[in-house]
């Protein structure tokens, strides 16, 4: 379709498991940024909040929510951390 | 340096990989998983991380340990299941001197705490569990069961 | 815990004396004899205690870290020839959060080296050796022939 | 003799070198001070110079200069510390 992208976005920790899987494709108007990609994940995803202090990476490097996406780009939303 | 690793980590190994002639000195530090978390019994904790970006930003780190501090260092963070008092991180930093060993060893620990894409899931003994990741909405003491 | 020893020290069995699963980290500092003091190629560095006064300051101290930051606490010294590299001290302290572990630690391997009667002898390759006792008045660069 | 003490006397590191034993009987006029033992020892180990920042024990206990010595006692001198 033209004015589309295809974006594969990562899911981790409580968003995987709301998800059931760790990654969900999906098709976007070209000229959406990173940080847009939430509104289009499952309802399941989207009850639990967006974290303030989301990060976000596009192509397992960081970026910035304003960063438009690509056609083919990975996206990963990185919710705040807790290692160590 | 494997900077992630699912086999048990070994604080002797990082010793050594830090240690150096002309240092007089290595800081140390070693995370490990505590009994209780919220006043409720833990039996696991369970690390899930971005990897490839979760390896970078651990290279970042130590690399900025390095130049402001002139240390040698070592970080390695543990994924997958980690029973109660084993490590699930360990650092270390050798300088010359020692403000320098200890000031080293903190920001380590610090920056990865605040920054590299690791995630811990706390697994109660009541049976509930909880992914430790800012989205946690539960009442406080409600187990979140998750099967 | 031995606080003194002629055996080499081992920083694995120092953080497994700090361990506790109601902890969440423990810090450690080794310090290593260095290859070089003052321009000079150092061979061996030999350590002398006035031992039972040495024992009881490394208690107090313990004691003091304990007191002031809730730690559990480590520390060994060891007296006699050590090599370059190896460990001539080891402090640890394990605390439920990680500043009060750093805190201790960092307060134990000061006071020690702060108050505890021991004193090093430095053996160069140059064949000069010299107590660090604060009674060397020779001028700088001349080697102490002892011999 | 009236109105003398014995004590012992303990040296480490360059005074114990200096004086070649690790300790010293010396018999002193009862009242003697800690801080006074210095002047009754070995020219060898004078020579070495008194650190200003030394400090004292008797029988093994910490004490400050100004301690009078007793018949019997064991009196160390402590010059700066290195360890570590």
């Amino acid at each position: 379709m033209p004015g589309q992208i295809s974006v594969t976005v990562r899911l981790f920790a409580s968003m995987k498991e709301a998800a059931g899987t760790d990654h969900i494709e999906l098709s976007l108007t070209s000229g959406t940024p990173a940080g847009a990609v939430w509104g289009h994940l499952p309802d399941a995803v989207q009850e639990l909040g967006l974290p303030k202090a989301t990060r976000y990476a596009i192509n397992r490097q960081w970026t910035l929510p304003g960063a438009v996406l690509r056609d083919g780009d990975e996206v990963a939303l990185i919710l705040p951390v807790s290692g160590g | 340096m494997r900077a992630l690793t699912s086999d048990p980590l070994d604080p002797g190994a990082a010793l050594a990989a830090v240690g150096a002639p002309e240092h007089g000195g290595a800081a140390m530090f070693v995370g490990t998983t505590r009994r209780e978390a919220d006043r409720r019994e833990v039996t696991i904790i369970e690390y899930e991380a971005h990897a490839d970006l979760a390896r970078q930003e651990i290279d970042r780190i130590c690399g900025e340990a390095r130049s402001r501090h002139g240390a040698a260092v070592f970080a390695q963070h543990r994924l997958g299941s980690v029973g109660i008092g084993e490590p699930s991180v360990v650092v270390a930093a050798s300088a010359p001197h020692r403000p320098e060993a200890f000031q080293a060893c903190r920001y380590l620990i610090d920056e990865i705490k605040r920054r590299v894409p690791i995630w811990k899931r706390i697994h109660y003994a009541d049976g509930g569990c909880e992914w430790i990741d800012g989205t946690t909405r539960r009442p406080a003491g409600r187990p979140v069961r998750t099967s």
